[in-house]
């Protein structure tokens, strides 16, 4: 008989039972996908982005299709702090999960009170902070593009809170690299990468936008290669955990990106198109790792080997 | 809430009933059990895209018909990709299916008629709601709108919506020239009763504004595009009276003519 | 009778007598496509990029296919600027080919000497500048992900020719504006994008990259909303004439670009699926213009309005 | 240069011959007037890209036998996506095909008899090319490997091939158990003559070894990834003995074994 592969992980002190998560913003607070996912059964819950106040968002059409993938410009609505306190987090932690609360900000005060806020209410496991927001100081260039503009974030939060820190980071830009190491530098127990690709869809009948707001977010398969580079670049170059994320459909998809480099993975837009589509990712990796006698995590995770 | 169905349902049939217009008959007693008229299921109408078929998304359709027999009807139109492969969908072949999903109408209109008013594809999620309202005692007229004539449905098919049919072409190639509001107005004035409505936003807009004027309940059921139909993306979302943003696959896609912001 | 739309364009002190190019390193010297497109219904042939001396490239694999999309790590192999001169660029002339010859280098200096090279050739109509090199005197991030090095090659090119200049844009920056504007600074008569973004694939059954070379460049459609955003935020900040490159498959996708502002589009990875696809696209641009009563281009170029 | 034909071609066949493996005939006379053997044709598999299609590039295989009658055939086993595709078309449906492309054997051998090797679906052009060969006069042996028993194709179909066939299986369900480079060896150390082998590179670089051994000459028809197919992408190439690379699409796919880097 085949012993059943450890898929447990440790993240920033946190450990989690197996490497499947859900992407902030892709699965709602959960709760809309209890029919087809306990929430106890997944690695852990990342939880849509909150921001200090509640939001509104941006004006529909919000999504469209392109090739392989989507755009969305969501505009980071959600129910604010309060009420995801109130009534997202007992839910979650009802069922047992492992949550992740994503935060958003305009500026560095609001990730720190945020993280503040979610320390106080107890419930959280750890906080993923969503660095791809607007600097609105500082131009409106998002802080996940510039190294010193993304540790100021993660030094703020740091000091906020004893909580694991997550810096989940921005794929649009020229070296990676420096801005994974000052998000470690200043605090990261955990990068997760990558957030979506800036991008746009033109409708040519109506010759406006497709997307009220011109630009959205480029999700799904498609940008999974570009994933896969960062994840790869990132995880040869700094000592914590990576978790991947980008256009994970399969479970094969997830192994990809374990042998990159990363320790856990997120499923986003999967979730879409398959609202049981994080078990079945979760299932096939069990089975790969059983028939591949891998007895942990360790045996896959950064194993790449280059030509 | 009832669990939700996801799985394959087996196509019956698959027929042209107009210009790039389908009616897709399922083997699904699942959904015929939860469904509601007005409620949606989404459809993968192309190869899986899990192993790289495309689109990558679901799309949504309204119940057309509800029964018999565990059966459920969906009726479309051609306009891109995804309802471009569907309409190559052969009887004995499987779909992929998630619902029924979202907020249908209210069928407990409390009146003796009911006016119902679909413009173009609007008219779907109408043979249900008609029959429903049918079987309660309700009188019901339709006030269905084409653009032109070669859209609008074959007889035998109008031929099952119980009640009165009211077609409309702005061509005139088929029933009264004009729009379908037209109509509707006139029965308005000469009979009040409420107004439950489908088809494109600008439509429903002025069939609202009508139904105000003449101080009748008025229902709408509203089109979005969509991801996940299923209340976690906030992609589908419309604007709200009192602000903000309501999803239309869950808090819709009826609402209350009040409730939007138009 | 509808009258034949105009759709010749001004770039740079050239008159193309259409908006249709080949992108660089999908269509060859152009020979290679003499049996399905005959080079002077082209706007301009963009020939496969040149270094000063002959490159071998990259070992294979060099290719693999991803959503929507594929990788290359040809590595830049060329015949080099003698060959080309010699060997390539006569059959581009006889056919009455516009050529834009694609130029690229590892440092300035090989930059300003290939320009020269090329002036002194007779021939070359304009010169395309490919920053999407390493720059090996700074590291080995690409010239384009910095306005500053940017700026530096396209000085040198401009002291070295009088030539047209179009520099290629790399997309993968966080602020695509400022390398643009740079570029034009420094006296680029043309911007063209986007180029390739890095990527990679990894072979679960080998657990080795598929690429021999790891990382590769992404094109095809599933860039298609990448390079259409990039295109679109170019187009509105620069006075110089914008092309559009990225995932251009159709006449649909071609016109799309317009809208957002590219006055010229190149037609790369689709050269791959269907050779014929540079006249298909140019048909069909020319139907619609026809079919909607546009005279000339300046009717559609950058006249997307937003929501 | 003759044209190269580009266009839909009618499928007249798509048969399994063994596990995974599969007979496609093709109506294709232009293929059969320009080919020869060893040459390739790239193939449409799925839905056509410019719709949205995947996957987005044709895939290579070689011509399985040439005529008769303007007709093509192709041999080729189901390895992922494109293939997967291939296996589920159905006669009278057309393919998208560009071709022929590329180099093929040298078949004026100067020898009586000549030694084919094919690996798996290495074998595909080998048919043709027995045929050629035979028609000039070539006495010809195959050798034919599979890893399985159950990949070996249908022994009716084999029986087209003129001359000897040798079949070696590495798990001994049919033929010779060993690979199939151990007959190849016992053959040239019998009678010398020149051999013409595809498959698997390492295959291929055993053979281009023992070939070396015997001092004979040696083509080999290499794989790669294409894009193009025809000369444009550079994304095929193979490490040439003298440094470089050349293009398997228009300089191979067969080589002469010595202008190989193995
Ligand atoms: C709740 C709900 C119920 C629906 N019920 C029905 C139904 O019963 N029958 C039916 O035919 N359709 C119905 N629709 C609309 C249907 O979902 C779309 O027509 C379908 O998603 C289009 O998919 P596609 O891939 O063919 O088009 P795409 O390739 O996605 O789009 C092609 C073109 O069509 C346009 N388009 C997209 N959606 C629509 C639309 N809703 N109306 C008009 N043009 C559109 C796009 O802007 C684009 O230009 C419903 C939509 C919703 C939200
Ligand atoms: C000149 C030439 C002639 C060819 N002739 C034939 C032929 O006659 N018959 C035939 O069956 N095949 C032939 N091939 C190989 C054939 O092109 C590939 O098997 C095919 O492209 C795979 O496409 P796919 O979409 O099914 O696989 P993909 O989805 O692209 O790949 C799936 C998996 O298969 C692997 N794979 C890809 N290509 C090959 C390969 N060549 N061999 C083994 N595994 C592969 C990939 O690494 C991947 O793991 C030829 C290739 C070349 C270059
Ligand atoms: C509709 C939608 C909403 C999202 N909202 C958020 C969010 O609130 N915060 C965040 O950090 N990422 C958000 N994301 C990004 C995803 O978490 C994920 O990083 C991205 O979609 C790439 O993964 P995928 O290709 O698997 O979807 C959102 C993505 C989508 C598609
Ligand atoms: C095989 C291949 C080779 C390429 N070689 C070059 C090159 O030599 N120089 C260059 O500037 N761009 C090169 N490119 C980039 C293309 O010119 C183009 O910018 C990119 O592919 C995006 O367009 P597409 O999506 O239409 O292919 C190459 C692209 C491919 C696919
Ligand atoms: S479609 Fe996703 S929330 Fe409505
Ligand atoms: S496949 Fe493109 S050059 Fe050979």
């Amino acid at each position: 008989m085949v012993k059943k592969p450890d898929l447990s992980v440790k993240l920033g002190g946190l450990t989690l039972k197996n490497p499947v998560m859900s992407a902030s913003g892709t699965f709602g607070y959960g709760q809309e996908f209890a029919e087809y996912v306990p929430p106890a059964m997944m690695g852990a819950v990342v939880t849509k982005g909150i921001s200090l106040k509640p939001r509104h968002g941006n004006p529909p059409p919000r999504i469209c299709e392109t090739p392989a993938g989507m755009l969305n410009s969501i505009g980071l609505e959600n129910v604010g702090l309060e009420a995801f306190v109130r009534d997202k987090l007992p839910w979650l932690k009802e069922q047992g999960a492992v949550v992740v609360a994503n935060i958003l900000g305009d500026q560095v005060d609001e990730y720190s009170a945020l993280a503040e806020g979610l320390d106080h209410s107890g419930g959280v496991d750890m906080i993923e902070i969503n660095v791809s927001c607007p600097n609105v100081a500082a131009g409106g260039l998002a802080f996940g593009t510039d190294p010193e503009a993304t540790a100021a974030v993660v030094r703020a939060v740091r000091k906020a809170t004893g909580l694991p820190l997550m810096c989940k980071l921005t794929p649009m830009v020229a070296d990676i690299v420096s801005v994974a190491r000052a998000a470690v530098a200043a605090g990261a127990d955990v990068l997760s990468l990558i957030n979506t690709i800036p991008a746009m869809a033109v409708d040519l009948k109506t010759r406006k936008p497709v997307l009220a707001n011109t630009i959205g977010g480029l999700s799904g398969p498609a940008i999974k290669p570009v994933a896969l580079r960062l994840v790869w670049q990132v995880a040869r170059s700094v000592k914590v955990p990576v978790v991947g994320i980008g256009g994970i459909m399969t479970a094969q998809d997830a192994l990809e990106f374990l042998l990159a480099g990363a320790s856990a993975i997120q499923v986003g837009t999967a979730n879409f198109i398959n609202p049981r589509a994080a078990m079945d990712i979760l299932a096939g990796v069990e089975k790969y790792f059983a028939e591949n006698g891998l007895p942990d995590l360790s045996a896959l995770v950064g194993r790449l080997e280059t030509h | 809430m009832s669990a939700t169905f996801m799985g394959d349902c087996s196509v019956l049939e698959n027929r042209k009933l107009a210009r790039d217009t389908y009616l897709l008959r399922l083997a699904a007693s699942e959904l015929a059990a939860g469904g509601r008229p007005g409620m949606f299921v989404m459809v993968r109408t192309g190869p899986d895209p899990e192993k790289g078929g495309s689109p990558l998304l679901k799309r949504p359709f309204g119940l057309h018909r509800i029964g018999p027999d565990g059966e459920v009807s969906l009726l479309y139109r051609v306009v891109g990709v995804g309802t471009g492969l569907l309409s190559q969908v052969r009887p004995g072949e499987k779909l992929e299916i998630l619902g029924p999903l979202g907020h249908g109408f209210d069928t407990d209109v409390k009146a003796a008629s009911a006016y119902l008013v679909g413009g173009g594809m609007g008219l779907a999620p109408l043979l249900a709601l008609a029959e429903d309202l049918h079987r309660r005692g309700v009188e019901v007229t339709v006030f269905y709108g084409e653009r032109e004539g070669a859209y609008v449905l074959a007889e035998d098919h109008l031929a099952l919506f119980p009640g009165r049919m009211v077609v409309t072409t702005e061509d005139g190639a088929a029933g009264r020239q004009g729009l379908v509001t037209a109509p509707l107005a006139e029965a308005l004035a000469a009979q009040a009763a409420p107004v439950l409505a489908c088809g494109p936003k600008p439509m429903l807009a002025a069939v609202a504004g009508i139904a105000n004027e003449f101080c009748v309940p008025c229902q709408v059921s509203l089109e979005a595009s969509m991801a996940c139909g299923m209340g976690a993306c906030l992609g589908c979302v419309t604007s709200h009276a009192q602000g903000g943003y309501r999803r239309v696959c869950v808090e819709g896609p009826v609402f209350e003519a009040e409730e939007i912001k138009w």
